[in-house]
């Protein structure tokens, strides 16, 4: 019963200012509290290593992580959290791409050029900064590993998407990977994702900068619950956030970071070769 | 000795001592200029003056200061809007407009200096008053359609332009099109929005407007408004300001809490025994080596996110430092004070109590608040990692690279904040210390 | 009542106090006298439990202090007062509180942690010091007092231990003549009127002739004189601090009278 | 004697009073440490409320970090030594950009200090502003810098560098400060009636008596900049700091790189410490006077 | 060659030197006299422009030295040497390095701050300290000195700075009388061998009668007697000093055949 718990505390992630989204997210935790009927905390830490710690440690009992981030969880403890949710983009689907780009003025039009090149990626725990790149892109041709020193001349990483995105525009780096939806047009960044941000900031200008390579499509990361949990309160928070689209398009809107059509359930077989793959890197 | 010496042997052995004196001030300074040019190199310092941008740390300092307004056009509905930083919660109101926007139809947008822009139904215009007028067309198949005042190959460098996309940018403002839509924003000197967002009824009203409403009632509800600010977060600075300062606090006077028993073990005139003082203090070292950073990183696992988690971190490092401390001063102590204490058949807590504590603490209490001071800076550096706090907001308002007058104002509290804690601690260790307080 | 029996306390090689026998039977006033490092500090520390004896013993009405342990060194040292050269005050407390120290084997260390002593021993220890003749500094730190304020703090300390033995170590040699004489009148009166018996360490043969009632020389940690004031002559002193022939007793006095030519020849000297 | 000479005021008027003086210092001494208890608990159930996981629910976990870290380390421990040279450079930029910072803002905060001694300074007139300077200097945490710079000059070594020593010199000019006020200015005069100039004064009449201290707080400061300098680390400016941070944050997987970077820094540390505090206690044996 | 004209200095409301006005024609060796706060210091520190006047002027071979800004006031001191009560040197540095510091206006910064003294410099540093006698302590730390060697290296310095004119406030006046002598002799033969001026401030009469060839004597910041040490009977002293009748000289006195009597005694007190 929901008399079980005493507060719910939910982790919340995102490149954005840390008080951004909590105030995104402040009506999911009003809905919360509601349906839950406990006191509901938010927590926004800098990184995907602390909401993690979280989730591991029993000390949140609810985030919406990354592919990558929620490999990791399992890896480190299988019965810690499991993944109930996912966000379904305006077409139906729920993945996204992991975007390599360079700058225009550097003649780097493909990974061809970058050869002996300085290559970024964001965070280690970022599933489209991370992962999948180094793993898809040794695959483009033969000869390219993600050895700093060997195919590429060095391959740093910058901390985040925002960070490779100013890296490779400042010429810090000469290429770099961040996420995209991969819909709508290059020159307005794609509708969502890192460098739609960074042009409506004002950062970038699209003009300057040319996409070298895209990822196969990537599972959006699942919300993911506190597997101990009591059952009531997972069907609850289940059914508020799948509800939500119906209910509340605002905050929808507000939590997912965009437009979209909502949350649909998922099971953890959907991450099953992001696992195999996050496995594959930590030998 | 002396009487032997004659003039010239003195005269000799004098120039000696001066060439030695030469050599050692002209190799210390040698020595560092040496080193530094090692850095010179190791660090590519050359290469950074190359590298370092020069724009960025314009639009830093300028957006430090200033804000600008963005007028939107979404150029498939044709619909305009406009708000302040692009941010939804500094937008205008449906059909509201700032005094330089015209919107209608066509929307005409002032850029001051004759500089303007219109968006049309079909057309966007801009006008510049020394070049001309220059008009583009939207399509979905041609792109950005441009129409310039010059001949294509004189373009001048402050138009970047591809087929998708135009961007224009001068000092009046900027304009970018692409297919989807059309943007101009224009920069103000100033916080915007500092007091009050657009939604809220005090906006704009001036300082003796708003004290008559204060004085007729609407008291609460103007800072209210104020505190609850969407764009500036007041309460949730105070609140994350307040929260640094709460982790320091618990951790520097919980440390001391600790560290004071532990310290007698490693002084050598209260632990005579060898292991248990080298045990002790290998104990402060690892506590004081191990960074409070990264017993940061430990405790989240056990204690969650949050600033009870700093503080614990910060009460880790700091019992290892107050460990070595306090050691050191009980070392220091004036054996008399106990011997006489410890002559009238006094038991060891009381020979402690008042043979040893009356002296100590005036050097602990001022050891402590100096801690205290610098923790709050430690504070704000552990919350940016994880904790919380006023360095959490700071770092990710920096790292998201837009909200530059969001970090400005983040670090003038947290120097002024720094600062009240340094004359606050200066001021109390002044009056516990030279104050009579009979040692109480 | 009090028995000395081949004392010896050695400090690796130095034996600082050798196999000192002695006895003293009934409550006297006794001086003891010997030039600098003969050893009779490390007596009256012994005596006190501060340090514990190498080997002999030293029993007190028929008890071996010597043998004592743990709680009964604590209870025979506030049976046994101590005053150092030095005072050994807390000087960041006030007079009061250091005279409640006194106090301290007697109450439970708790209250006595959190500086609640009993009301009543509170209003002896002003008593006291208004027997000294310092009360009105009651309130004081210990810092702000003269020398010889702060020694009569530390008698005060003594008495408020309310002991059977007060033992003193130079209790006046940080004190100017003034002071000197008033710290040593204020000993000689607790003597006088509550019969307690007083060691005291000295190092001028004046002030031992004229306040004690015995007097006890040593020299390299043996006794080499015990007997009266008057048999305390220029020839004795002389063994006892192995001096030349050129020893002048004034060159050890602390006498008021004699100081002041002298003072009067150096006070001319400042401008 | 003098005693009976006092006996004028009755005792129980000095009972009464110093009664009542102990009992005025005994409710202010219970007043401050009521308020001192009050805050330390309200403050640490607050901090409790709005922490994830609780004091005592996560104290029996609080070795489940360190000793997945361990264990995952031992299980490899044959690559520790690998990675303690792969990851050797690093610990050496870490060093180097603690070492540059603590000379660099040590030779600014000399020149300050000398600038806002009373007595010592070229321009008295200004010594409180280089002593306001010198506050906000202090006042800035070294990350705010170094976030800052990193926008502007990209990552690396050099942002963390001018960071540190902005903020050394701010905090060693104001020690540095306390140190001069005690110097004698006797030379400091006897070489003003010659004819000498500023710095000849301060370099020759100072600098002198003054160096031996401000070396071992330069040197204490060395060992507060290593840390310093690793924590950067973590926000991008390089060194082992940046290379721990990977890690940790990779987590699982990497944490016997992790464990060994974690025991490279722990004994940089440690040996700066202990060094510091070796030739400290040399430079300022003997001089301990003021204790 | 030195004229003051209504030199004043005030602090405050408090007028330390008030309107001194005199001339001193050729080099000699003038000794200010006056009780302690009658301005003797405030005015060889307004001369040697460690100190500005408030108003008036003070003229050297016909250039105000009142006027002089920045590096001019530096030139005029290394013209103007000092020496002081308390010696001023750099007590961490050995006595060439100290008397070198007399050429320090002379040489450049830099060269001076690497220790890059000329070889002749040097030598006459260490011509000049045998000259008073300190030769063999050339090389060790000022600090390690007695008060006496440190005024005489003091006065090295001042004669390293060839200066035309040499101030000393109260040279002798932490000294003993012994060294006293040996400094005030030194003063004098430099003003006889080389002729320079010598303005001296005293704090004793009979220093002021045996050394000096014209006193000046100093009450309140005014100048109350100006004349031979001749003049100089005890009725004027008694007005300088404002000293009542029981006056003895003897009180101020540093010549040793007076103190000793006085000494003899003190050290009979001592043990
Ligand atoms: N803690 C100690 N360790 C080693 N030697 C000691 C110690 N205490 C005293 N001594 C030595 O024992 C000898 C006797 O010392 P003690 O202090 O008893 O002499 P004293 O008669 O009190 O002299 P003073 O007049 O100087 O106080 C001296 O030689 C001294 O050096
Ligand atoms: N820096 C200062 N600020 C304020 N008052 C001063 C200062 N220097 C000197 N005075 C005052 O000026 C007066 C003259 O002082 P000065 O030092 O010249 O006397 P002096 O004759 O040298 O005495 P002494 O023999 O004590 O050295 C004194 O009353 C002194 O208090
Ligand atoms: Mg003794
Ligand atoms: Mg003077």
């Amino acid at each position: 019963a929901a008399q079980d718990i005493s507060e719910f505390r939910i982790g919340i992630l995102g490149g954005e200012n840390a008080q951004d989204r909590m105030n995104s997210n402040e009506c999911l935790r009003a809905y919360t509290e509601e349906a839950l009927g406990v006191p509901t905390k938010l927590f926004a830490p800098a990184d995907y290593a602390g909401v993690i710690q979280g989730l591991v440690g029993g000390t949140l009992d609810m985030a919406w992580l990354g592919a990558s981030a929620y490999a990791s969880t399992y890896l480190q403890d299988p019965e810690a959290v499991e993944p109930v949710l996912v966000k379904i983009n305006l077409d139906g689907s729920y993945g996204y791409h992991s975007i390599g780009f360079a700058r225009k003025d550097s003649n780097i039009t493909s990974l061809d050029d970058m050869e002996g090149k300085v290559f970024g990626f964001g965070d280690p725990n970022s599933t489209s900064g991370y992962l999948i790149p180094s793993i898809e892109i040794p695959t483009y041709k033969d000869g390219v590993t993600m050895e700093s020193g060997a195919y590429f001349g060095e391959v740093k990483f910058t901390g985040g998407h925002e960070q490779t995105i100013v890296a490779v525009n400042n010429g810090d780096i000469d290429g770099g990977v961040t996420w995209a939806d991969g819909q709508g047009d290059w020159e307005d960044g794609y509708n969502s994702g890192a460098l739609r941000k960074a042009v409506d900031a004002g950062l970038v200008d699209m003009n300057d900068l040319v996409q070298i390579w895209k990822s196969k499509p990537i599972p959006e990361g699942p919300i993911v619950l506190r597997k101990s949990l009591p059952a009531d309160v997972k069907a609850k928070m289940v059914a508020l956030v799948d509800g939500m689209y119906e209910a509340d398009k605002d905050c929808t809107y507000a939590i997912s970071a965009g437009e979209s059509l909502g949350f649909d359930p998922i099971t953890h077989d959907a991450y099953v070769s992001i696992v195999e793959a996050r496995k594959a890197k930590s030998q | 000795m002396a009487m032997l010496d004659t003039n010239a042997d003195l005269r000799a052995q004098t120039e000696q001592i001066f060439r030695r004196k030469r050599l050692i001030t002209l190799a210390v300074p040698s020595l560092i200029l040496a080193y530094l040019v090692y850095i010179f190199f190791s660090f590519d310092i050359a290469g950074l003056w190359q590298r370092a941008d020069g724009r960025n740390a314009q639009i830093l300092i300028s957006d430090a200061y200033s804000y600008k307004t963005h007028v939107t056009r979404d150029n498939r509905t044709g619909a305009v809007s406009v708000a302040i930083e692009g941010e939804k919660k500094g937008r205008y109101p449906e059909g509201e407009s700032p005094y330089w926007v015209d919107l209608g139809e066509t929307t005409f947008v002032d850029l001051e200096g004759g500089h303007s822009v219109t968006f049309g139904p079909d057309l966007i215009t801009y006008v510049n008053p020394d070049i001309g007028t220059s008009t583009f067309r939207v399509s979905r198949s041609q792109g950005v359609v441009a129409d310039y005042p010059f001949p294509l190959d004189e373009m001048p460098e402050w138009i970047n332009a591809s087929k998708n996309r135009v961007a224009i940018t001068t000092d009046a403002g900027r304009l970018t099109i692409t297919r989807n839509r059309a943007e101009v924003f224009r920069y103000f000197t100033g916080w915007e929005l500092f007091f009050f967002t657009l939604d809220s009824p005090y906006h704009g009203l001036g300082f003796g407007a708003l004290l008559s409403r204060a004085v007729h009632g609407e008291a609460g509800a103007i800072l209210s408004d104020f505190w609850n600010n969407p764009m500036w977060l007041h309460k949730e600075v105070a609140w994350a300001i307040f929260e640094t300062v709460l982790m320091a606090f618990l951790g520097t006077f919980g440390a001391a809490l600790v560290a004071l028993p532990l310290a007698f073990f490693a002084a050598r005139n209260f632990a005579p025994m060898m292991w248990v003082r080298m045990g002790a203090r290998r104990f402060f070292d690892f506590f004081r080596g191990v960074d409070a950073l990264i017993w940061t990183i430990i405790l989240t696992r056990a204690f969650g996110l949050g600033p009870l988690t700093g503080a614990l971190a910060i009460l880790i490092t700091d019992t290892g430092t107050f460990g070595k401390l306090f050691s050191e001063a009980l070392e220091n102590v004036d054996e008399k004070q106990i011997e006489g204490v410890q002559s009238t058949g006094a038991r060891p807590a009381q020979r402690y109590r008042f043979g040893v504590l009356p002296q100590v603490t005036p050097v602990l209490l001022s050891q402590i608040l100096y801690f205290l001071e610098s923790n709050v800076r430690s504070a704000t550096i552990i919350g940016a990692i994880t904790g919380g706090g006023i360095g959490l907001m700071l770092t990710q308002a920096i790292l998201t690279q837009k909200d530059w007058e969001e970090v400005t104002y983040y670090i003038v509290l947290i120097v002024l904040m720094v600062m009240l804690m340094d004359w606050l601690s200066g001021l109390i260790r002044a009056r516990l210390i030279k104050g009579d307080e009979a040692g109480h | 009542m009090l028995t000395f029996e081949k004392l010896t306390k050695s400090f690796g090689t130095k034996t600082a106090v050798d196999a000192v026998s002695l006895t003293i039977d009934r409550p006297m006033m006794v001086g003891v006298i010997g030039r600098s490092g003969a050893g009779k500090s490390t007596l009256l520390r012994m005596m006190n439990r501060l340090a514990p004896a190498t080997s002999g013993s030293f029993t007190f009405e028929g008890r071996d202090i010597t043998e004592l342990r743990g709680r009964d060194i604590r209870a025979w040292q506030s049976d046994c007062a101590m005053i150092f050269q030095q005072f050994n005050l807390v000087p960041r407390m006030d007079v009061v509180s250091n005279v409640l120290h006194g106090t301290l084997n007697r109450r439970s260390t708790l209250a006595t942690l959190f500086n609640l002593f009993p009301k009543d021993d509170i209003y002896r220890a002003i008593d006291i010091l208004e027997r000294l003749g310092i009360a009105e500094n009651a309130a004081k730190r210990a810092e702000a007092l003269s020398g010889g304020q702060q020694q009569r703090v530390a008698i005060a300390r003594a008495l408020m231990q309310d002991p059977k033995i007060i033992l003193a170590d130079e209790p006046i040699a940080s004190l100017d003549p003034m002071n000197a004489q008033i710290v040593m009148d204020a000993l000689r009166r607790i003597h006088e009127e509550d019969g307690r018996m007083i060691l005291c360490n000295l190092h001028t043969l004046d002030t031992a002739r004229r306040y004690c009632d015995r007097v006890i020389g040593m020299r390299d940690g043996r006794v080499v004189f015990d007997g009266t004031p008057d048999q305390l002559t220029t020839g004795v002193a002389r063994d006892i601090y192995g001096a030349e022939a050129d020893f002048s007793e004034e060159a050890t006095s602390t006498d008021i009278s004699v100081l002041n030519t002298a003072r009067r020849a150096r006070l001319e000297t400042a401008s | 004697m003098a005693d009976l000479t006092h006996a004028h005021r009755p005792t129980t008027d000095l009972h009464q009073s110093y009664m009542a003086l102990v009992g005025r210092r005994r409710l202010y001494s219970g007043i401050m440490l009521a308020i001192f208890v009050a805050l330390m608990v309200s403050g640490f159930n607050l901090a409790a409320s709005r922490n994830g996981g609780s004091f005592w629910g996560g104290l029996p976990n609080i070795l489940d970090y360190p000793s997945e870290v361990v264990s995952e380390a031992l299980s490899k421990a044959s690559e520790i030594p690998g990675h303690i040279v792969t990851y050797f450079p690093a610990l050496l930029e870490t060093v180097n950009i603690a070492a540059v910072a603590t000379l660099i803002g040590a030779l600014f905060a000399v020149v300050l200090s000398l600038l806002s001694t009373r007595g010592m300074a070229a321009f008295p007139r200004l010594t409180g502003l280089f002593r306001r300077t010198m506050d906000v200097m202090r006042a800035v945490p070294e990350i705010v810098i170094a976030l800052l710079l990193i926008f502007v000059l990209g990552g690396g070594p050099v942002p963390a560098m001018i960071a540190i020593a902005v903020h050394t010199a701010g905090a060693l000019g104001k020690l540095f400060s306390e140190v001069n006020e005690n110097a004698s200015l006797k030379p400091v005069e006897g070489l003003q009636s010659v004819g000498a100039s500023w710095s000849q004064r301060m370099l020759l009449g100072v600098v002198p008596q003054v160096a031996p201290n401000w070396l071992s707080y330069a040197l204490l400061r060395l060992e507060i900049n290593i840390r310093a300098s690793a924590i950067l680390g973590f926000v991008g400016a390089g060194g082992l700091g940046y290379e721990l941070k990977v890690a940790i944050q990779w987590g699982q997987g990497k944490f016997d790189e992790a464990g060994a970077m974690f025991l490279m820094l722990f004994l940089t540390i440690v040996f700066f410490d202990q060094l510091s505090s070796h030739v400290r206690d040399r430079l300022t044996h003997g001089q301990r006077v003021k204790g």
